[in-house]
């Protein structure tokens, strides 16, 4: 298939989008979930054709333009596709595992009435439309018409059961905070023009080394800011945990799998700003390094099972930028694709746990269920063990190989990750020990209704489960296979060779940190699974734990420090435009008819008056005459 | 001082106080009086000036037909005696006070115009003879003399109009 | 000859509409003419710029210097195509809306347009003021006469505030046309002028123009009279007034005022660029407190038209083609937002924000226009509006204007966001949770309401995705435009 | 005699009939004080034109006497004034049996 | 020459008319018959057939005089065809009305071509006289009464000050002299500029004072309220803007050499008329009343011709007397039928009399100088005229400001007709010939306002001079 033909990934979910969206009320649902999930599959093959292309050696990049999108003066901005080897990856996970979804949601979303049915399909294959044109883009233009997109879906998506007023507010956090981030993106897309006279990659790529340091530093931080909205870093992380009040294949493909790692992508794909400025480097990994540490300890207190999910997701996002800050490029996207199989994984099989539990999402209420649900038990235990770092599941090499990185840079870095990385283990083993072993803590008429998914859902579970498990094996370190990083081999036309911020580590430290790591990792795991299959957490947290439960009350604190004033504000303008603003305008209304009133007093009737008045003003006039000089 | 002088003061301060009674005598009698002798010491005035015509006209027009015209109003009303009721005196200062004012800023303003070469001659020229004045009069002013019909043809209908019972 | 015809057809058809004693009829008559209308403004579009059908210039009074000139550049052809796709679109959507003595109202609207038309084909100052007035009487009437409760004081509000204005621009134009070289109200011999003038003179006359525009547009903290009057106006007026009205005073600045005294706007294009920007920020945060639909709504037109005049005093080229192609997508951005209005009122009685909730359970299709609607009022990328945004800040950050650009353009970008909270926050109030007593007997949108958003929503996602044709059509006059506004003594 | 003589006794006399006006309430006596104006006005352009006369009849044997001609026609006018206005004082007089004019106030502010 | 003749002949026609019949319709007709004649004398005049009498350079015909005439006329006859039959209503006395009225006009013929300060002041009697009658014509009312003696006390102590100006002038000029384009030949001599400015000052006012510039303006509610309303509208238009005619005529004939010493006490009145005219009619309850002092805001504008005293000024005071005469005629014409002149009066009129609203409206639209309106080019002409002389742009935007404010008052009774509900209504239903008139003025005032040039253009047709 032609690289031109690439148009054709995101259209076929666009025509997906408007086939269900126009046609939402005739549909039925089956052929309905046809069309969303088909046109999915079909942009996949179509992906996995090109990638047939892309994957040829000695491939450069290529630039597919569609139309002229915006011309003005010097300023071209070409509706234009890049079709290259990081692209093309990012299209196959994005399609592939947005194929599984799909099928997943098919079954998982039986129940609503056809046309929200289609109204859900329709929002799904937007999003994929959307996160698709994110990656395709070849200019920072159709990134950010991707990039604000997805941001658009997932606030329908959180909002899909809009009768909820709750959802809807975390739909419109969601989209606000995106926002926030997404003006950080828009102002770096400004400075570009101003600096290069373009936003097209190659453009800007190739003059970057021209710039001065201060305004590339500039740029990348506010990319960076975008980054941090679309990618749930701090300080723009709340919205992720909130908007698990979307359906949880929702969760599960856009705040786990794809639309979150669009920040990744981004910084990815503009690695040669990065590499020019090594101070937004360090802030990327040190903003990248708290939040995976904060999101960690956040986590570890949950008894939402989605809510640990998010957090666990947006302290997976903090090792991926810890991966960019230090320079590891394919780590970050390594990272990228094994947290999309595994952590979507996670998610459909927590959403098969919902499911059974007719919609109950607290943990504590759970217990036991392997039981009743095994393959939704084995394949979420694959995604437990992947994510917990253990080897030779994929969790484990794609964070060893950001950890290794980190380790190079700053040792610190390491040591806190490491530590994050043992906090998830431990968190995702209280997880899966809570909510599928020991005893059935749920009501009887729940435990009545337990049963295993239908095929809809465990078929994804498993090829997730397997893909879980297999992906590791793409990005085989040097240290224990060299030459073996076939993801490695495949980005290098794009990201580069492996770029460890310029300091290799040698072959044995890093192979004893990958012991140390995996040694941990099992230990922890071990540990808190044994503990709490036993003992489940059931108990209100005080002390530090209600802090931790509490978010480290980092959303109150927003409240108070944003929200309320910000909100005060504009009371008090509402009361400046009232009283102030409009009442001079009034006011000149009001004093025109006071004056009014006061000066036909003058008119008083009396003929001495009146010419006594007529007097003053001839006096007027000649002391004027008399006084005044002309 | 010539007679001519001494003749001129005497008008004029007869003109003066004369006015002045005009607007405070309290009998409105009393002062259609005394506007009569104003107008005699003005017609004095125009004598003094050669303007013999105009000192007759102002005699027989004003002092003799208009000021008996005021004062058969007078009559005809009744009016004889007192019939304003003191009030509102702040008026009446004001007025005052704006007459006096009124005089000061004119005199200033005029005292600035340097006329002391300019004199009105007196004793000599023929101007004021009816003679000189008619012949001007009906040669050269003869547009606005005509003119001057209309005016009293409108105040005659006028009075007409006003004074005709319905 | 097509301008002048652009102007004949709705003053003609207007008169002969107070006529029509018949609503069905009058209705009819004024949405064939204003279709016919539109059929020659697209024709007038689709001619060669050198067609000499594009303008007209006839003898009107010769001794003051000013001739009946009309023609169609590129900002008007903009201009003239939202007033003409309007008033069609308005007709139809308020096809269901009751007035008394119709025929009067629909006359009216059309003597509007021929005013509206008149003020954006104008090529010469008196002419220009002549109509710029002329559109503002009928819209006095209509908001007077079938407003709200409070009509008459608001509406009279509204028009003394933007008559003191227009005076003043009066006096402002006069003053100019006595510095012309001939002596003449053309458009050439005004911008003839910006060499002539001394920077002083600019710099004072300036104010005597910009007041004007900046009422009609309105900009803080001359924006007063705006909430109240959309607030009160009929909604079909609101339309009128929102969509088009306001785009006047923008016409105005980029046609009369910066290109004729471009070292007056230089010398206070600060001071202005502050109050838009003040503007923006503060409407857009007395908007999250509206719960008035209309307000609301009136609000967030001042911050949008904040920015594009913020844009138009950066004199870029990408902030001029921001403006131009703006003027249109925020004309129907906001017309698709007050036919939402207009439908809610109709069916419910109320604006209220706070009356209002779970809509979309009853009418989906309407939520679904609306949310494309509104999305594009918070210019999300492939609506009309991101275009127009991306262009205007774009234009105002890499303006050299003024040494500020930054700054600017980081404060009001704020909206960006500000917009998002107030937009997402009707939408979820009106639209999502549960429908309360009243507005659980609400029914869904007819076919021609239907129809009419759905053209709205056709043409956000057309400009939105190709605006290429747009920015094709102001290209050349932006062009011209801003080589006489860069002029510096 | 100097003309500045002049020129203050018709001000003089002209401003006491303004003090006048402005005084009296009586409404007929308030005319009189307009007619002492006029008065004052003929005395100061028969003044003004001997005035003329002495400065330019060596050249015009009749300069200065258009101020009296002057002078005679606003006799002429101020009779047709009287007439008028007594006219209307006295329908004044029938309709209300009063001059006074401060009882005229029924029209104000 | 033509007019005054035919004016003065044809009072005193009208005089005897009554004598003959007591028919009122003849009356009127021959009233028509002598404006009709009237006019055609002047026109006669202006394109060069005139009587030939020696005037002595004591009137001189121009152009601009002859349209201001030919202004008034018109302007009288559309009075009469549209408020004829309220004349009759007045009192008993309809052909002295008519006969003064001519009086008036004679008065007008005279003021509009004077050349020397002894016709304006017979001009300014001659008009003053009969209007003191026609003021107290409505002789039971005693709101009639009362303005007629305000308006005789008032405008004799006004006279009182013209004539000491024009006595100072007198005496000011150097060669004696009444003549306005002598009183500053060469400049008088230093010594008598005090006296020259003290005289010209006194002009100021007491023509100020007829055209009822603040502060001297204090007659002008009063007697506009209390005069019989079809008088009113006589006085409020075709007087007022004849004597603004002679006034423009007066300053820049006259003292237009000097007018760097003076124009800003034309400022300060301009200023000050402007300011109590239109802030004082804010408040008025009574449309005639308000009508009164936007008759003084007016003025005000009016006002600023006599500032800027150049082309544009005077063929802008042209065309404001005729707008202006025109819209106010026609407000007067409806308001005299209403049964109630207060605003609450107009309530929901539009409604019993759409045709007398519309055309209403039009005039109030005219007096606030809205385009399309004849009342926008007159605005328009006087800021242009001062604009063009350079100085006094605060008192333009003053003025424009001003007029804003005017808005206020004037859309009140548009408001009042249409958006209000109530029971407005005339006193007896207007008949089709009523409302004709009307929509002819009204049609008189829109082609002024969208195509001044059919009267501008008269202006530089007749290129006549005496």
């Amino acid at each position: 298939m032609s690289i031109q033909s690439i148009w054709l990934v995101p259209a076929l979910p666009l025509i997906g989008f408007l086939i269900n969206g126009l046609f939402r009320n005739s549909l039925s649902k089956s052929l309905t979930g046809i069309i969303g999930s088909g046109t999915i599959l079909l942009s996949f093959v179509v992906s996995l054709l090109i990638f047939g292309q892309v994957r040829q050696p000695g491939f450069q990049g290529e630039v597919v333009t569609l139309f002229d999108f915006i011309t003005v003066g010097k300023l071209s901005i070409p509706f234009a596709f890049q079709v290259d080897q990081l692209s093309t990856l990012f299209l196959l996970i994005i399609t592939g595992v947005g194929f599984l979804i799909h099928l997943y949601s098919t079954s998982y979303m039986h129940e609503e009435a056809a046309p929200h049915f289609a109204r859900y399909f329709a929002y799904l294959n937007l999003f994929v439309f959307s996160m698709l044109l994110l990656v395709l883009g070849a200019n920072f233009i159709i990134l950010f018409i991707g990039w604000e997109g997805v941001g658009l879906c997932s606030y329908l998506l959180i909002g899909y059961w809009f009768k909820n007023l709750d959802y809807g507010n975390a739909a419109k956090k969601a989209f606000i905070m995106n926002r926030i981030g997404d003006l950080g993106f828009l102002i770096a897309i400004f400075l570009m023009i101003r600096q290069f006279g373009s936003v097209e990659f190659g453009e800007v790529f190739a003059h970057a080394s021209s710039a001065k340091v201060g305004v590339l530093t500039a740029i990348t931080m506010l990319l960076f800011v975008g980054a941090t909205g679309k990618s749930a870093q701090i300080p723009l992380y709340t919205w992720l945990p909130d908007a698990m009040a979307g359906p949880t294949p929702v969760s599960a493909l856009i705040h786990a799998a794809t639309m979150v790692t669009a920040g990744i992508y981004m910084i990815a794909r503009s690695h040669v700003l990065y590499d020019l400025t090594p101070v937004t480097q360090s802030v990327v990994a040190v903003i990248g390094l708290l939040t995976a540490l904060l999101a960690a300890t956040i986590a570890l207190k949950q008894n939402d099972i989605k809510k640990v999910l998010a957090y666990s997701t947006v302290s997976q996002l903090g090792y991926m930028f810890l991966g960019l800050g230090v320079g590891a490029y394919t780590g970050a996207v390594f990272h990228v694709m094994t947290h999309a199989f595994f952590k979507a994984l996670l998610f459909l099989g927590a959403g098969s746990v919902i499911h059974a539990m007719g919609g109950e999402q607290d943990m504590r209420r759970m217990g036991g269920l392997r039981k009743w649900m095994p393959v939704t038990n084995l394949t979420f235990l694959v995604g437990c063990v992947a994510i917990a770092g253990i080897p030779p599941f994929s969790g484990f090499f794609s964070k060893d190989e950001i950890l290794a990185a980190a380790y190079a840079k700053n040792p610190v870095y390491y040591g806190v990750g490491l530590f994050t990385a043992l906090l998830t283990a431990f968190y995702m083993f209280r997880l899966y020990a809570t909510t599928f072993s020991g005893g059935f803590r749920g009501t009887q008429d729940q435990e009545h209704h337990l049963h295993e998914s239908p095929s809809a859902i465990t078929i994804p579970l498993i090829v997730l489960a397997i893909l879980a498990t297999v992906a590791g094996f793409l990005g085989i370190p040097e240290a224990i296979a060299p030459d073996a990083h076939v993801l490695g081999k495949y980005l290098a036309p794009v990201i580069g060779g492996e770029a460890h911020g310029g300091v290799e580590v040698s072959k044995g430290t890093e192979l004893g940190l990958m012991a140390l790591a995996a040694v941990l990792a099992l230990v922890v795991s071990v540990w808190a699974w044994v503990r709490f299959k036993s003992r489940p957490d059931l108990a209100e947290p005080t002390g530090f734990g209600k802090v931790l439960a509490n978010k480290w009350y980092v959303d109150e604190l927003y409240n108070a420090v944003i929200v309320k004033p910000l909100d005060l504000l504009a009371q008090l303008l509402v009361f400046i435009e009232k009283n102030i603003i409009d009442g001079i305008v009034n006011g000149v209304g009001r004093l025109v008819q006071y004056g009014s009133r006061q000066l036909r007093l003058l008119q008083s009737g009396q003929v001495g008056g009146y010419v006594l008045l007529m007097v003053v003003g001839i006096l007027v006039l000649f002391l004027v005459e008399l006084f005044v000089k002309k | 001082m010539g007679i001519t002088q001494v003749l001129f003061w005497f008008l004029s301060i007869l003109a003066l106080l004369s006015a002045i009674l005009v607007v405070i005598s309290k009998n409105p009698v009393h002062s259609v009086l005394w506007l009569i002798m104003v107008f005699v010491a003005i017609s004095g005035h125009y004598i003094l000036l050669d303007a013999q015509f105009l000192a007759i006209v102002n005699l027989i027009v004003y002092a003799g037909a208009i000021m008996v015209l005021f004062l058969f109003v007078f009559m005809l009303m009744n009016l004889n005696a007192e019939t304003e009721p003191q009030k509102n005196r702040w008026l009446k200062i004001a007025g005052v006070v704006a007459g006096g004012a009124l005089l000061l800023v004119l005199v200033a303003a005029l005292k600035k115009a340097d006329l002391k070469l300019q004199v009105a001659e007196m004793n000599r020229g023929d101007i004021g003879l009816i003679h000189t004045l008619g012949v001007t009069l009906f040669k050269d002013y003869v547009v606005p003399f005509e003119i001057s019909s209309v005016l009293f043809l409108s105040a005659m209908v006028g009075v007409v109009v006003i004074g005709k019972k319905e | 000859m097509i301008p002048v015809l652009l102007i004949v057809i709705p003053l003609v058809t207007g008169l002969v509409g107070f006529l029509i004693k018949n609503e069905g009829n009058a209705r009819g008559w004024s949405l064939l003419s204003s279709i016919v209308t539109l059929i020659v403004a697209l024709w007038g579009l689709s001619l060669a710029k050198t067609s000499p059908l594009l303008a007209a210039n006839v003898e009107w009074l010769p001794d003051l210097g000013s001739r009946f000139a009309v023609g169609l550049d590129g900002l008007s052809k903009i201009l003239v195509l939202l007033t003409a796709v309007c008033f069609p679109l308005i007709f139809i959507a308020t096809w269901r809306d009751q007035y008394k003595k119709a025929w009067n109202f629909y006359a009216l609207m059309l003597l509007s347009q021929a005013g509206l038309i008149g003020v954006f084909v104008a090529t010469d100052a008196l002419l220009f003021y002549f109509f710029w007035e002329l559109a503002l009487i009928p819209v006095y009437f209509l908001c007077s006469q079938w407003g709200g409760e409070r009509r008459i004081q608001a509406t009279f509000k509204f028009f003394i505030y933007t008559f003191v204005g227009s005076l003043l621009m009066l006096v402002g134009i006069i003053w100019l046309y006595w510095q012309t070289a001939d002596h003449s109200f053309s458009m050439e011999s005004f911008y003839a002028l910006r060499t002539k003038l001394s920077g002083a003179d600019q710099t004072w006359v300036f104010w005597l123009l910009f007041v004007a525009f900046a009422i009609k547009m309105p900009i803080w903290p001359l924006h007063t009279w705006q909430p109240e009057t959309y607030e009160q106006s009929p909604t079909a007026t609101t339309m009128v007034l929102s969509a088009i009205m306001v785009k006047m005073g923008l016409f105005g600045v980029i046609r009369w005022l910066v290109p004729v005294v471009p070292v007056g706007s230089w010398a206070w294009g600060d001071t202005v660029s502050g109050a838009c920007i003040i503007g923006m920020v503060y409407a857009s945060l007395v908007a999250i407190k509206q719960d008035d639909l209309k307000r609301l709504i009136a609000y967030s037109s001042i911050a949008h038209v904040g920015l594009m005049c913020l844009a138009i005093f950066a004199t870029t080229e990408s902030g001029l083609q921001g403006v131009m192609i703006q003027l249109f997508n925020h004309g129907i951005n906001i017309l698709g937002m007050w036919i939402v209005v207009d439908l809610i009122e109709r069916q419910f009685g109320t604006r209220k924000i706070s009356e209002l909730g779970g809509l979309a359970q009853k009418a989906p299709a309407l939520a679904i226009l609306l949310v494309v609607v509104a999305l594009a009022n918070v210019a999300l990328p492939l609506t009309n509006a991101f275009v127009g945004e991306f262009l205007l800040f774009s234009g105002v950050f890499t303006s050299t204007a003024t040494q500020y650009s930054v700054v600017f353009t980081v404060v009001a970008a704020l909206t960006i966001i500000l917009g998002a909270v107030y937009t997402l926050n009707m939408i979820q109030r009106v639209f999502y949770g549960n429908t309360n007593s009243l507005t659980e007997k609400g029914v869904d949108i007819k076919m021609n309401e239907k129809l009419v958003l759905g053209a709205i929503v056709v043409l956000i996602i057309v400009i939105g995705v190709y605006p290429k044709p747009v920015l094709a059509m102001t290209k050349e006059t932006t062009d011209f435009l801003l080589s006489k506004m860069n002029y510096k003594l | 005699m100097p003309i500045n003589y002049y020129i203050f006794l018709a001000v003089a006399l002209f401003c006491i009939g303004v003090a006048g006006v402005l005084t009296r309430r009586n409404a007929i006596i308030i005319f009189m004080c307009i007619e002492l104006m006029l008065n004052a006005v003929n005395l100061l352009l028969v003044a003004f034109s001997k005035m003329h006369y002495h400065a330019l009849s060596a050249t015009a044997p009749h300069a200065g006497i258009d101020g009296q001609l002057f002078v005679f026609f606003i006799m002429v006018v101020a009779a047709a004034e009287v007439s008028v206005g007594l006219a209307v004082i006295v329908m004044m007089y029938r309709n209300t049996h009063s001059i006074d004019v401060n009882f005229l106030n029924r029209l104000k502010h | 020459m033509n007019s005054i003749l035919l004016s003065a002949i044809w009072g005193i026609v009208m005089m005897f008319s009554g004598v003959f019949t007591q028919n009122k319709t003849i009356i009127r007709y021959t009233a028509i018959v002598g404006l009709v004649a009237l006019l055609a004398g002047n026109c006669a005049d202006m394109i060069g057939y005139h009587v030939a009498i020696d005037v002595h350079k004591m009137l001189n015909y121009d152009e601009f005089g002859m349209l201001g005439n030919a202004i008034a006329f018109v302007s009288t006859l559309l009075l009469v065809l549209v408020s004829g039959r309220d004349m009759e209503r007045v009192g008993h006395n309809l052909a002295e009305y008519f006969a003064l009225i001519f009086f008036v006009l004679c008065g007008v013929a005279i003021v509009t071509s004077f050349n020397t300060l002894l016709m304006l002041f017979l001009g300014i009697e001659i008009i003053s006289i009969p209007l003191y009658i026609l003021t107290g014509s409505d002789k039971r009312n005693l709101k009639s009464n009362e303005a007629a003696l305000k308006y005789f006390l008032m405008g004799s102590f006004s006279t009182g000050l013209m004539l000491l100006g024009i006595a100072l002038l007198y005496g000011a000029s150097q060669n004696g002299t009444f003549f306005i384009d002598d009183l500053w030949t060469g400049g008088p001599a230093v010594a008598t500029r005090p006296m020259f400015m003290a005289g010209l000052l006194l002009l100021l006012v007491s023509m100020g004072f007829k055209v009822s510039a603040a502060p001297f303006h204090f007659w002008t509610p009063d007697v506009y309220d209390g005069a019989p309303t079809v008088f009113t509208s006589f006085m409020a238009t075709i007087v007022k803007v004849s004597i603004f005619i002679g006034f423009v005529r007066l300053f820049e004939d006259g003292f237009g050499e000097s007018r760097d010493r003076w124009q800003i006490f034309v400022a300060i009145i301009t200023a000050a008329t402007l300011f109590i005219g239109n802030i004082t009619a804010v408040f008025q309850q009574s449309v005639k009343r308000m009508l009164a002092y936007s008759s003084i805001a007016q003025a005000g504008f009016m006002l600023l011709a006599l500032l800027a005293l150049n082309a544009v000024s005077r063929q802008g005071m042209l065309l404001y007397a005729a707008v202006y005469g025109v819209a106010t005629i026609g407000i007067f014409a409806v308001l005299i039928r209403m049964k109630d002149y207060t605003f609450e009066g107009f309530n929901g009129l539009a409604k019993k009399q759409p045709v007398l609203a519309a055309t209403l409206t039009i005039f109030l639209l005219s007096l606030a100088g809205i385009p399309l309106t004849g009342g926008f080019f007159a605005k328009y002409y006087m800021l242009a005229a001062v604009v063009e002389s350079g100085h006094f742009m605060w008192l333009v935007i003053f003025a424009v400001l001003c007029a804003a404010v005017s808005v206020y008052y004037y859309f009140r009774v548009i408001q009042a007709m249409y958006f209000k509900d109530g029971e407005g209504s005339t006193e007896t239903e207007p008949g089709v010939g009523f409302k004709g008139m009307l929509v002819v003025l009204a049609a008189v005032v829109v082609v002024l306002g969208v195509w001044p040039q059919v009267l501008l253009g008269l202006l530089a047709k007749f290129p006549y001079t005496w």
